[in-house]
């Protein structure tokens, strides 16, 4: 189908790489309105789970993803799916587009038996192995050398897959990042280390926890590039730009993906102490991804304001079925509590709360 | 006055502050946000940026860096956001802290605090609800305080600052909003509990409760019931669980004839495990007229589920449950 | 065939390299300089550098390393020089690898090993001589072995290669040189000890011994001697620390009607505690005729010098006394 | 006192700083003989320890710093004695620099009563704080962030000292020196992050563990400064420079001190199986810190071979001294084992091995 182009608003920059890509994005009438259609998803997604939360369905820590779709939908179309994510707390989306159902990611966080986890994990933890997700970690940073090691299977295996290792701003200054990076860059790893900087850590704004912002830069030796995290067009064709060259063999590539979170750090976190309303309104109307896109889709005349409206609906009863699946899902039962802690085993006994209840085998 | 835990704790970092320019705050979101639990609320606000310090997250590099200030004779109190984040700093407090005074014959001591919550909250997960008491309560060089009420906190906390010691405070999230009534003289600038000391918060006669932190709560709860069915415990809060007040300990067991610990964390290895051996090693033996038994949070990750997360930590029905069956001289 | 316990560590590693592609060894000088300590000899020279790796010095990062490859269906065994520099990497052990087959209801799990010496070695100081068994063992998700012999070494070593969750082998530096005669069945390639699983090292009737790890070996040194003396010791070599083998334990003390336990860790939580609890609580209490005693290391960071390291760690003659007392029903 | 110039052989480099400091090295007959005495009772010392190892007297780890003298000793002559120092494990001579008694220093090895440490520390563990030295520190990377908490002293207090850092090629991979930096630069904290560069962690050389190997650049941010470490003028000169740098309120440094071991990583490694004999007897006759100065000390007539000799003699004899008292000093009283545990006090109870032995207060 027709390919139209366009110019990214915010040009991609390059660090210790000849190459850089340049500043068009393009896109075809199936793909744009199939990127509106998940991003506005995931964004109905989270907007959802934000009112189960306040209706207390969704317990203790939640963190949402709204105003970062473009990074998970432009990176997503330009992997493959034998290539491996791996991210933080903040990661229904990764799940989503990873291809766990809808229904499963609601449950988890409802605490059902039929949650992507059991509802033994809830928010912050999703894996999904056997599609290359590998979570999920509630731990910052620690996902990142976690992420060296399954871009070293890819590589020890041989099978041609890469690992992207997703983590925030904050998380960047973790040592741990440093400590992945110089492995993978000795050992040449197929893994992007991509920092999803949403210019805040919690309450910490970028400029009061790092001194070196330009987190592309910050590899110690491996190359980088810096992307509009906002536009998915740019998104897509950084990623296949940086998947190209590690697959070329070049070893690790840092990425940085400059975006913005709408809702606070976590449910517990209005959003606005450290930042003004006014700056999170101005970003939803200058460079919100969803808008960005609506704009083109409708200037390239591949779909009308109503057209649009119908896949919004569709999304909208996607999510519902989801909410729907949830909560008409039984909790997991009692015995539940005692499975899973070794893989496919049970240990001859296990110490309950009261000695009396000791579980024996 | 009534004080939130929230509040005794805060106000007790204030007081030392306030009272001697070498202790400062850092941790974490501590400062311009008021802490992510705002037990710190307040508190850059009147004392500023020199001395209530938001760091990045990188808990290594913070908490060795409080124990450098530490060891260069400044007072640091670093906060973990929740201690599960303190593995990431686990070999400064155990290797760089805790042991100087000793590889040092002395010469170097290293008088810094390291606190936040510590154990399990609620619907958090496996990865944010883990107990540390007997992990840092097992290295020599270490105080361990884990407080249960307002008063606990108030005292516990500037006793911590105080030291010249490498102090740990486990204080508990599901605590911080609980209001407890502060009797006058806890109120004194100068209040201090004495760290290794603990507290017998309940006399009884006919069984001993030996627990820390949020747990002793459960057990006055649960010797409420008991009490309609006859049975009287005591209570002690163990406030420290380094050093561990063997002495209060030992001279209850001899007193009720019977023990029975209950802790939030884990079972093996844990505080409850020490408290049996305590009271079979000690001069106490001959006197238990029962098993002594442990009440514990279950040997598995913690759950996100409510209904399976509270079948896997202790309830206050747990308690009245297994004491009935020891009095009652029920095999465990 | 007389085997060294470095030889039996480094053979079961070379045979499961061998056995199975998806093993691999990595570790800071375990590939080209043959492990600091040699447990690693030969192995980089036989299998390459694909299979035996030189790490950086960066616990933290090759730790999660592993972990990460070990999610991804690789089995990687990550070498810590000594236990002591897991610190850096703890997070990643308990909140990367042990709890995510629960965190996952299943979904994912890590077949990685993270060995290494553990415990004291000699005149090293006090950073270089903890004992992590009671840390690590309290850990639901991980399994602990902690071996004393070579024919532990090679079937436990086997066995936790081949296991599909995390494992930690705790390995013991003053062992490494120690010859032991090895029985022909241990020598099959596919020689495993079930993890969980303890060892009567010795049957005995008076009193129960209750030891991992070297403490097994100056065990068996002092029921000679006690022998002597007519004292039938009764030694129980628990190989694994988790899960811990509590029907081994309470049968033999419910023969013996005595236990005490041995080991070179911190006394307070440690595996004696835990040994000393399950007494208790299990059925066993009934039957003790003493109080049970813990032998273990003094609550002391390690000093250097040696007359004073002498007397902060546990001695064949420390047993012997301990022992007699409890045999004369003496008060301890 | 008359001033000669000489040019350093490998010249100094800057990364991120404007200025840099010139070829030129300087130094009075005063001085010169100073640091030759100096340089040389510290090479005497470690071989002693060498020998004294082989005996069986040291035990345990020994880590020798011969080869690496002209670091210390240069930088102890262009701090003040109100600024820090912390290092590692290979710390006997920085232990000396700083003030402590040869004899000291030796009994702590010999374990004995007078040792700097009382017998509890050992060769990796000298600590003098009244002398601001802060060890000592057997965990790689640990001595660094601990090193930026002196620093934040400094800082807090207004004493107007810095705190070196001091750590190696091998531990700046640790991802707690990055977490470190990051922090020293955010608060401008006066601290030098010292990289001394002795080409080999343990067996592994340092283009096997690292992939960007210039030290001095690798602060993310920080400016850093690269010396010749192994001319004593040169890192005196660099580091008046780097002092002068964060008294002027620039905050921290990075500096890479080009220098090199001549005996193996501890005692157990002959030091010969990663490394030919060749390169390291080409290190001893191509750049030896001690012949080096020996040669402009000469060149400049400030003194003979026999002048040199004498100096050497007495250096000799300081070291012997040493040793006797070391040798003659009685062992800790086995109630040692259980004193400063606590700063100032014994607790109540101490767990003993064997409970009958348990002290009690
Ligand atoms: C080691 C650790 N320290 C602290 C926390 C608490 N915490 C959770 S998320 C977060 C902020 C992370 O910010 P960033 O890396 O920018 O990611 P974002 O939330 O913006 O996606 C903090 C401090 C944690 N989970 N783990
Ligand atoms: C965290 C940690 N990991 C490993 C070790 C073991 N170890 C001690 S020194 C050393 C090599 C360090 O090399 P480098 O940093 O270059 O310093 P150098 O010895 O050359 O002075 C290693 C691996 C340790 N002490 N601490
Ligand atoms: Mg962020
Ligand atoms: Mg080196």
């Amino acid at each position: 189908s027709e390919t139209k182009q366009w110019k990214v608003a915010r040009p991609f920059r390059v660090h210790k790489l000849d190459a850089c890509p340049d500043e068009s994005v393009e896109s075809t009438k199936e793909e744009a309105l199939k990127f509106y259609e998940t991003m506005f998803f995931y964004r109905r997604f989270e907007t959802v789970c934000d009112t189960l939360y306040k209706e207390k369905a969704i317990k203790g820590f939640l963190h949402l993803y709204d105003g970062q779709e473009a990074c998970v939908v432009g990176m997503e179309a330009a992997l493959k799916k034998t290539d491996s994510i791996i991210t933080a707390y903040r990661d229904h989306c990764h799940a989503l587009s990873r291809g766990e159902s809808p229904g499963a990611v609601m449950a988890e966080m409802l605490g059902k038996q039929t949650g992507s986890s059991k509802g033994k994990g809830g928010s912050m933890h999703y894996y999904a192995p056997e599609q290359n997700f590998y979570g999920g970690n509630g731990i910052v940073g620690a996902q990142v050398p976690v992420g060296a090691g399954i871009a070293f299977a890819h590589k020890y295996t041989g099978d041609g897959g890469l690992c992207v290792a997703a983590y925030g701003d904050g998380a960047a200054n973790q040592g741990q990042v440093f400590e992945a990076a110089n492995m993978a860059h000795l050992w040449s790893l197929p893994i992007i280390f991509l920092c999803e900087n949403n210019q805040y850590a919690m309450g910490t704004s970028v400029g009061r926890h790092t001194t070196l912002p330009d987190f592309y830069t910050r590899g110690i030796g491996v190359p980088g590039i810096w992307i509009d995290g906002m536009d998915v067009l740019a998104v897509k064709k950084g990623f296949k730009f940086a998947a190209d060259y590690i697959r070329a063999g070049n070893g690790p590539l840092f990425m940085e993906l400059n975006t913005y979170r709408y809702h606070g750090h976590s449910m517990s976190d209005p959003g606005i102490s450290y930042r003004s309303r006014d700056e999170v309104s101005q970003v939803r109307q200058e460079r919100d991804c969803i808008e960005l896109l609506k704009k083109r889709i409708i200037e390239a005349g591949w779909a009308n304001a109503a057209d649009l409206k119908k896949i919004e609906k569709q999304a909208r009863k996607l999510v519902d079925e989801a909410v729907t699946f949830a909560r008409e899902s039984p909790d997991p039962p009692l015995k539940e509590a005692y499975t899973d802690i070794y893989h496919k085993e049970i240990p001859k006994r296990i110490r309950a709360t009261d000695p009396a209840k000791d579980l024996y085998v | 006055t009534l004080l939130t835990v929230r509040e005794a704790l805060g106000g007790a970092m204030g007081e030392e502050i306030a009272r001697d320019d070498k202790v400062f705050l850092l941790g974490e979101e501590v400062a311009e946000y008021n802490g992510a639990y705002k037990v710190s609320k307040g508190l850059w606000e009147k004392y500023g940026s020199k001395r209530v310090i938001d760091t990045p997250i990188t808990e290594m590099g913070f908490a060795g860096l409080a124990t450098g200030a530490a060891l260069a004779g400044l007072k640091p109190i670093c906060e973990f956001m929740t201690f599960n984040f303190s593995m990431q700093a686990i070999d400064h407090i155990v290797n760089s802290a805790a042991k100087i005074n000793y590889m040092s014959g002395g010469r170097s001591n290293c008088p810094v605090v390291f606190r936040g919550p510590n154990g399990s909250s609620a619907s958090v997960g496996a990865q944010h609800s883990q107990c540390f008491a007997a992990w840092y309560g097992s290295v020599p060089g270490l105080k361990v305080v884990s407080p249960y009420d307002a008063e606990d906190c108030r005292g516990l906390m500037k006793a911590a600052i105080r030291d010249m010691n490498p102090v740990v405070v486990l204080e508990h999230e599901l605590m911080y909003g609980e209001s407890f009534d502060m009797p006058d003289y806890a109120m004194d600038p100068d209040f201090l509990i004495e760290i290794g000391k603990a507290k017998i918060q309940r006399e009884g006669t006919d069984i001993s409760l030996v627990a820390h932190s949020r747990a002793v709560g459960q057990c006055l709860q649960a010797a409420k019931i008991l009490e309609e069915k006859g049975i009287s415990c005591e209570i002690i809060n163990l406030r420290s669980i380094r050093p561990l007040d063997y002495e209060t300990i030992l001279k209850s067991v001899k007193k009720t004839h019977r023990v029975v610990s209950v802790e939030g964390g884990w079972p093996q290895h844990g505080v409850g495990a020490e408290i049996i051996a305590l009271c079979c090693e000690g001069d106490s033996f001959p006197y238990l007229d029962a098993a002594p038994v442990r009440i514990c949070g279950a040997d598995v990750p913690m759950p996100y589920s409510k209904p399976i997360e509270d079948e896997v930590q202790v309830q206050v029905q747990t308690i009245v449950n297994v004491v009935s069956r020891v009095m009652e001289g029920q095999k465990i």
